[in-house]
C-alpha cells in the first residue's frame, strides 16, 4: 500500500505492455484445476457439492444452503459491500481518505466464508476484508476510520470476534493459530463451551511469507481449531500469483498434513459451504483447513495503484464475466426468487447506506497527538509521561521560553 | 528466605506465576522434557503439563506469533528464546506486531507477552551464543525490557512481567544463571523498572545492567584503594530508563560511567549518557564514559575475555573521568 | 548537469550501475513492470530484462537471504524493501547472515549487498509506512548505512554503495523523492561515508540527514533572523558516522543539535550527543540537544504533522541550547 | 546448541521418564513410509531402485553406483568420519574443544549425499556435515577450529565449493538458492559452462522455520538449480520430529510443486543415487528437489547435550540395528568384497588421521582479539580504526596514563 497523498509519479507510463511481457502472460494464468464449484458463471446452480480431500470424496451437501431467502441475503451481502467499496473509492478520490483498497471482484469470498462463521468464531483479517467485517456485524463506517488516517484500528475487535487490520503481511496468520491455541485450552478447561475456530485471511503474495509457513506448521503440531482462508486474487500488487506458486496453493496444506481444498471464489455458494465444513472440521478437533478462494481482484490494488503498468486490459475483461454478483442475480432472476422490486429496494438500501457513511467520514473528527501518548503502554512509563509534558507545553507555547523541565 | 542461584531463582518464579494465574503458559524450544538448554524450566512440563509448557516447533516468529494470538485469547504466554543470537527471526512480530498492538487498537487491546531471553558473553560458546542486542528492541516504543542481576530480582521480576499489562522482555545474564543468592520469596517486590543504588559513593558513579553488575561492583571495591568513592547503579530496566535515579546520583558525584557488554556504538549507553548529559549538564565534571563492546560481531570464544568490559576496562574508564 | 528529483537520481544510478557492471542486478516487490510503488526503478526491467530486474515472490527474507546467496556466487544484488516498515521480516537475515560473514570467514568472503529501503514519514499514509528504523541497523556491525537528501547524492551514492564490497543499506527518504536539484553525472562523487557541511555558521550547528536536510536548512535561516548564525551539517552516512566532521564544527560552535525523525529514546542522535559530549566537553556551551520523534509507534496521518521534526522544533531546541 | 564450559545444570535429572512421556514416545515413532532403500538393515542389497515421483515411476537404476570399489570407498569414507566424530567427541572431552557436534549415526545421509556432488556443485551446511566436509576433500582439522573457538569459519569455502557453518538454522537455506540463482545466470552468460547446483542441508527442526519455506518458494518460483537435503534425524535437541510434522517431511515438496522424496538415510547407496538423480535434475535445468533422508541421531545433540533428560534408551537400542555402516559391513563382508585386512587397515589408517588429527588441534593458537577489527569490513572505516586505535593504547598500557586521543 502506498499512499495516495503522493505526488503522481513523474516516469511516463509505457505506452505498451510489452510483447514479452504479454507472452509471460499467456503462460500465467492457472488452469481451474480442481476448483469447487455450486453457481456457474453463468448463473446456473447445481444441487450437490462434493471435494476430494486427501483421496476421500466428502459429501459438503450438508453444508450447502441454497433456499430463496439466504441466496437473497448473500446477494444482498455482496451489493452492498461492493456498493461500500465504490463510495469509499468516491471518498477517497474526494480528498476525505487517504487511501482506499478495493474489493471488488472478491465479494463472494469473503461474504460466503464470512457468513459461514459463527458468533463464537475470531476472524484475523488482512486489510481488504470488509465484505467479511460486514457478515460479522462491524460497523462498516468505522473500517474507514483507518483510512482516514485517524486511527490504525477502527473499531473494537471483542465486540465482533473480527481482528483488526493487519498491514505487516502474513503476520496474522501466527495471530490466528495462537488464538485457536487458547480457544482449544478454554474448551479444555470448560466444556461446555460451544466449540470455536479461528480463521485466517491472507492473499496468494502473503502466502511467500515465512510466518504462512509458521502459522502452517505450528497449526498441524497443536492440531490448532484454525482456518486458513487464502484469497488468491492472482496479483500481488504488480506481481502474478504464478511468481508466488506453480501449483494450486491449496496444494501447500498436503505438506503439513491437513485439508487443502480449491474453491471457486467467485461462486458465494460454493465459498460459504466449503468454509462451514472448514469450520466445523477445526471445531471438532479434527485440526487445520486450508482453503484457496480462486478469485480476481477486478480493480486497482489501492488507490494509489495503476494497474494498466502490469496487466492487460484483456486479462480483467475476461474475469468480467465470472463477476460474483452478476452471476448470482443470473441464477436468482431465472429461478423467478428475486424479481426487479428486489434489486430496486437493494439499490435504495445501497445508497441510503452510502450516505450515512459519507456523512459519517465527514463527522470523524481527527486526534490530537496528545491523546497518542496514552496507548503506547498500558501502565505508567516515564518518559512516556516525561515526552507528553514536554509536547504539551510546547504546544502552549512555553517551549519560547527556553528551558524544558 | 532461600539461598538460590539464578537460574534457580527463575525457575521458582515462573513456578509461582503458573501456579497464581492459570491463563500462564511456556512456549518455546526445548523447554518440556529438557528444561531448556539451561534448565531453568526443568520440571515445569512435568508439573503443570503439556498445555501449560509447551515445546514448540523451531520457530522463533511461530513463537512470539502465536504468543500473541493466545494472549489475545486472554493467556498469558512466557516464551523462552533459546539463546540471543536466535531471536532475530522472531523480530519482525516483536517489533511490529507486538509492541503495536496496544495503540493500533487505540488502547483496547492489550498483549501481555513475556519474552524471555538469555543473553550476554563470557561462556565460551560458538557464534550466536553471546549476544546482546536489547538496544535493537529498546528503540521500540510498546516493549519494555527488564534484566535482574541476582536472585532475588530474578525472582520478582520474572513474576512482575508475567503480571504486567504489556509486553515485557526480560534479558537474563545467562553467564550469572549459577550466581547464587538470598531471595525473600515472601518480601512485597519493588517496582521492576527502577534503578537500584547498589554502593554508595561520592566520586563517581558507575551505571551497570545485568551480566556487569558484579563486574562493576568490583571496580568500585578496586577504585577504593586509589582513594576514589564510587557509587554503582542496577539499571534493571532498560525500557524505560528509571532516569531519575541516575539523575540525582550524578549530581552528587559528578562523574558517570556507563558499562554494558552491547557494542557501545548505538547501545543503550548512548542514550544513557545523552540523556544524563543533557539532564545534568551542570554537575558534569567529566564527559560521560561509556564501557562496551567494540563495534564487531562478537567475537570467537577464544578472545572473548579481552573483548568483554571487565574491572580493567572500568578502572580506566573513571582514570579518564578523573582527568579531566 | 542536469535538473532531476531524488527518485529519478536513484533510477538513473541504477541505471548506471547495471549498465557498469553485468553482475549488478535488482531484486525486489513489484519493481519490474511497476517499476516499484514509487516508480524508483520503472524502465529497468524494460531495459535489461527479467534476469537482472527481478520481480521476486512476496518475502523479505527471501529476498535478502537470496541476495546474499548471489553475492556469495559474484553478482551484486541490489535488494528493494518496498516499506520501512516491511523490513523486518529480513531482519533476520540482515543482522545475523550479511552483516556477519565477513568476519565469519576471517575476511575470506564479502557480501557486497544493497538494500534500499524508501523511509521516514509525512507522506500521509497507513501504518508501517512512515518509520525510521536506521538505528536498529547502525548498532549491528559490519553493516553500512548512508541516506542521501539531495539529487546530487542520490545519483552518486547508490553507485558508491553497489560498488563497495560491504553490504550497504541505503535509506531513501521517500517524502523527499520528488524534490529536484541538480545532478552532475560526470563529476567524480565524493566519499559517500562522509558528512558534508551545508551552511557555515558560528553559534550552533545542526546534524540532520535525509528528510530533515531541508528542514534544519530551513531552521537555520530562520535563526539567522534572530541573529543566530548556524551550520548545518548533512551527515550521510549513518554507520559511520563522520564525527570528526562533527567535532571540528562543534569545536567551533559550541552548540550541537542534532535532528532525526526516528524516536530520540535509542536513536542514533542519543549515539552522536554521547560522542560528541566526550570529544567536545571542553567546548560546549550547552548540552546537546535532541530533536526526534516520540516514544511511541509512529503516529496516524491526522496527526504526523506535529509528531514530525519541523522548524520550529529545531528552533525551540536552539532556544534551549542558547539558554546555557 | 549450548556451550560445554557451562556449569553442569543443577536440577536432578529426572529418575524415569514419565509413563506419560513413554506413551507419547510410542506414537511419535513415524511409519517407515514410502522410503527407498537399496541396502536393507541387515546387509542385503537389492539390485535396483525406483521412485515414485508426483505419480510417475522413475527408475533411478542409472544413478545407483554399487561396484565394489565404490561401496568400499564409500565404507571407507564413513568409517573415517565416524572415526574423527569420535576423536573429536575426545578432544572435546579433554578439554581442548569447547563443543563438538556429533554425527554418528548420519553418515549415510552425509557420504551418500556429498559423494553424489561434482567439483562444481557448491554445498550449503548447517553444522554437523562433518560427512560432506570429508566428501569436498576439506581438511578436517579445519572443521575443528571453529569448535576450538578459534574462529567462526575455519576453512575456505570457495576452495571446495563448501560453505561455512551456519548457526542460525535455516538461513543456508536461502543463500544456497541465491547462489543456485546465480548458477542460473551463470550458464546464460556462458553455456559452455559445466551445469551445476547447489545443496542447502538442515535437519527436521529446521523444516519448521519460516526460510525454511521463503528458499522453497523461491526456488520454485526461478526454477533454481537446488536440491534440499533434509536429514531426519528424529530430533531437534530435545524436541522429536512429530512437533515439526505429522507427515513425512518429504511431503512439503508438493506444496511447491516440485519432487520430494523420502530415502532411508541410513543407507548410502541409496542417498548416493537419490541425491545423484536429484542434483542432474536440478543441473539439467528441470528444477529443485527436496530430499528428506530419514535417519538417526545416535548420540547426543552435542557434547552438552544430555539426552537422558529426553529421550528412553529403548529408543536409541531401536535404531541400533540399522546402524549405516554395520549394514555396508555386513553386505562388504558376505559379498566378499572386503576382508578382515581391509578393514585392518582402514582402522590403521582412521588412528593416523585421529592423531594427526589431535596434533592439528593442539597447535592451534588462539588469535589475537586485535585482529578481529580487521575483517569487520573490506573496506576502511573510521569507528573500527579509533577503536582498535583504543585497544592497541589500552593494551599497551598507555590506558593508564588517563586519557585517550
Ligand atoms: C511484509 C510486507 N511486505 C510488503 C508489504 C507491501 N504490500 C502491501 S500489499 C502487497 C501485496 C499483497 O498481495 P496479496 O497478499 O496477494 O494480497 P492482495 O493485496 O492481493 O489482497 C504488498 C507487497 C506488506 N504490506 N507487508
Ligand atoms: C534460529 C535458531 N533457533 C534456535 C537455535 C538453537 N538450536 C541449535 S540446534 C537446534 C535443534 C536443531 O534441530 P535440527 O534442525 O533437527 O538439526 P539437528 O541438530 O538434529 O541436526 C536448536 C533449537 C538455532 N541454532 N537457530
Ligand atoms: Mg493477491
Ligand atoms: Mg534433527
Amino acid at each position: 500500500m502506498n499512499s495516495s497523498r503522493l505526488p503522481a509519479a513523474e516516469f511516463e507510463v509505457e505506452e505498451v505492455l510489452r510483447a514479452a511481457h504479454a507472452a509471460e502472460e499467456g503462460s500465467r494464468t492457472e488452469p481451474d484445476l480442481d476448483m469447487l464449484q455450486v453457481l456457474a458463471a453463468d448463473g446456473t446452480m447445481a444441487s450437490g457439492l462434493a471435494a476430494d480431500i486427501a483421496g476421500t470424496t466428502v459429501d459438503l451437501g450438508p453444508y450447502l444452503a441454497q433456499d430463496a431467502d439466504h441466496l437473497r441475503s448473500l446477494y444482498r451481502d455482496m451489493f452492498l459491500i461492493r456498493r461500500f467499496d465504490q463510495e469509499s473509492t468516491a471518498l477517497q478520490r474526494q480528498g476525505q481518505l487517504a487511501l482506499w483498497v478495493p474489493l471488488t471482484g472478491q465479494e463472494a469470498a469473503q461474504i460466503g466464508s464470512g457468513r459461514a462463521l459463527q458468533p463464537q468464531d475470531y476472524a484475523f483479517p488482512t486489510y481488504r476484508e470488509h465484505g467479511v467485517a460486514l457478515t460479522r456485524g462491524v460497523e462498516l463506517s468505522q473500517i474507514l476510520r483507518l483510512f482516514r488516517g485517524v486511527t490504525n484500528g477502527g473499531w473494537d475487535p471483542r465486540e465482533r470476534n473480527f481482528h483488526l487490520y493487519t498491514l505487516v503481511l502474513a503476520a496474522q496468520s501466527l495471530h490466528a493459530v495462537g488464538y485457536a491455541m487458547g480457544l482449544q485450552r478454554d474448551q479444555l478447561a470448560d466444556p461446555s463451551l460451544p466449540p470455536a475456530a479461528s480463521i485466517a485471511y491472507f492473499g496468494d503474495g502473503a502466502s511467500s511469507e515465512g510466518d504462512i509457513h509458521e502459522s502452517m506448521v505450528f497449526a498441524a503440531s497443536f492440531n490448532a481449531p484454525v482456518v486458513f482462508f487464502c484469497q488468491n486474487n492472482q496479483w500481488a500488487i504488480s506481481v502474478p500469483s504464478s511468481v508466488q506458486t506453480r501449483v494450486p496453493l491449496a496444494q501447500r496444506a498436503e505438506g503439513y498434513g491437513f485439508p487443502g481444498i480449491r474453491v471457486d471464489g467467485n461462486d458465494v455458494v460454493a465459498v460459504e459451504a466449503v468454509t462451514r465444513w472448514a469450520l466445523e472440521h477445526a471445531r471438532s478437533g479434527r485440526g487445520p483447513v486450508l482453503i484457496e478462494a480462486y478469485t480476481y481482484r477486478m480493480s486497482a490494488h489501492t488507490t494509489a495503484d495503476d494497474p494498466t503498468k502490469y496487466r492487460l486490459s484483456r486479462d480483467e475483461q475476461e474475469w468480467q464475466p465470472r463477476d460474483p454478483l452478476a452471476r448470482l442475480e443470473a441464477h436468482l432472476r431465472s429461478a423467478g426468487t428475486a424479481d426487479d422490486a428486489f434489486f430496486e429496494e437493494l439499490a435504495a438500501e445501497a445508497r441510503t447506506m452510502a450516505s450515512e457513511l459519507r456523512e459519517a467520514v465527514l463527522s470523524m473528527t481527527a486526534p490530537e497527538l496528545a491523546e497518542r501518548f496514552a496507548t503506547v503502554y498500558a501502565e505508567p512509563h516515564p518518559l512516556v509521561q516525561e515526552e507528553l509534558r514536554f509536547f504539551e507545553q510546547y504546544e502552549a507555547g512555553f517551549a519560547e521560553e527556553g528551558k524544558h523541565a | 528466605m532461600a539461598t538460590m542461584t539464578i537460574a534457580r531463582a527463575i525457575n521458582e518464579g515462573l513456578r509461582a506465576s503458573l501456579t497464581n494465574d492459570p491463563k500462564t503458559l511456556l512456549m518455546g524450544e526445548d523447554i518440556g522434557e529438557l528444561g531448556g538448554v539451561y534448565r531453568v524450566t526443568d520440571g515445569l512440563k512435568r508439573d503443570f503439563g503439556a498445555m501449560r509448557v509447551v515445546d514448540s516447533p523451531l520457530a522463533e516468529s511461530g513463537i512470539i506469533g502465536t504468543a500473541i494470538g493466545l494472549a489475545l485469547r486472554g493467556y498469558r504466554p512466557i516464551c523462552e528464546i533459546q539463546f540471543d543470537g536466535f531471536v532475530f527471526p522472531g523480530f519482525n512480530q516483536i517489533t511490529t506486531q507486538l509492541a503495536k498492538l496496544r495503540t493500533r487498537s487505540d488502547g483496547m487491546l492489550s498483549a501481555p507477552v513475556v519474552i524471555r531471553i538469555p543473553y550476554g558473553g563470557g561462556i565460551g560458546s560458538v557464534e550466536h551464543h553471546s549476544e546482546s542486542p536489547e538496544a535493537l528492541f529498546a528503540h521500540t516504543a510498546g516493549l519494555r525490557i527488564i534484566t535482574p542481576s541476582n536472585a532475588q530480582d530474578a525472582y520478582w521480576m520474572i513474576q512482575q512481567a508475567v503480571t504486567c499489562e504489556d509486553p515485557v522482555i526480560v534479558f537474563e545474564p545467562k553467564r550469572r544463571y549459577w550466581l547464587k543468592g538470598e531471595v525473600d520469596t515472601s518480601a512485597p517486590a519493588g517496582d521492576p523498572f527502577s534503578a537500584q543504588i547498589l554502593r554508595r559513593g561520592t566520586d563517581a558513579t558507575i551505571v551497570a545492567y545485568g551480566p556487569l553488575v558484579p563486574v562493576a561492583l568490583a571496580a568500585a571495591t578496586a577504585a577504593e584503594e586509589d582513594g576514589r568513592s564510587v557509587e554503582v547503579i542496577d539499571l534493571r530496566s532498560i525500557s524505560p530508563i528509571d532516569f531519575d535515579t541516575v539523575t540525582e546520583s550524578v549530581t552528587r558525584t559528578g562523574r558517570l560511567i556507563v558499562a554494558h557488554e552491547a557494542p557501545t556504538f548505538g547501545g543503550i549507553g548512548g542514550e544513557i549518557a545523552a540523556r544524563i548529559s543533557e539532564r545534568a549538564f551542570l554537575s558534569l565534571e567529566a564527559p560521560v564514559i561509556r564501557v562496551g563492546g567494540f563495534h564487531m560481531p562478537y567475537p570467537v570464544a577464544r578472545v572473548e575475555e579481552q573483548y568483554l568490559p571487565d574491572i580493567d576496562r572500568i578502572l580506566e574508564a573513571l582514570d579518564r573521568a578523573f582527568a579531566y
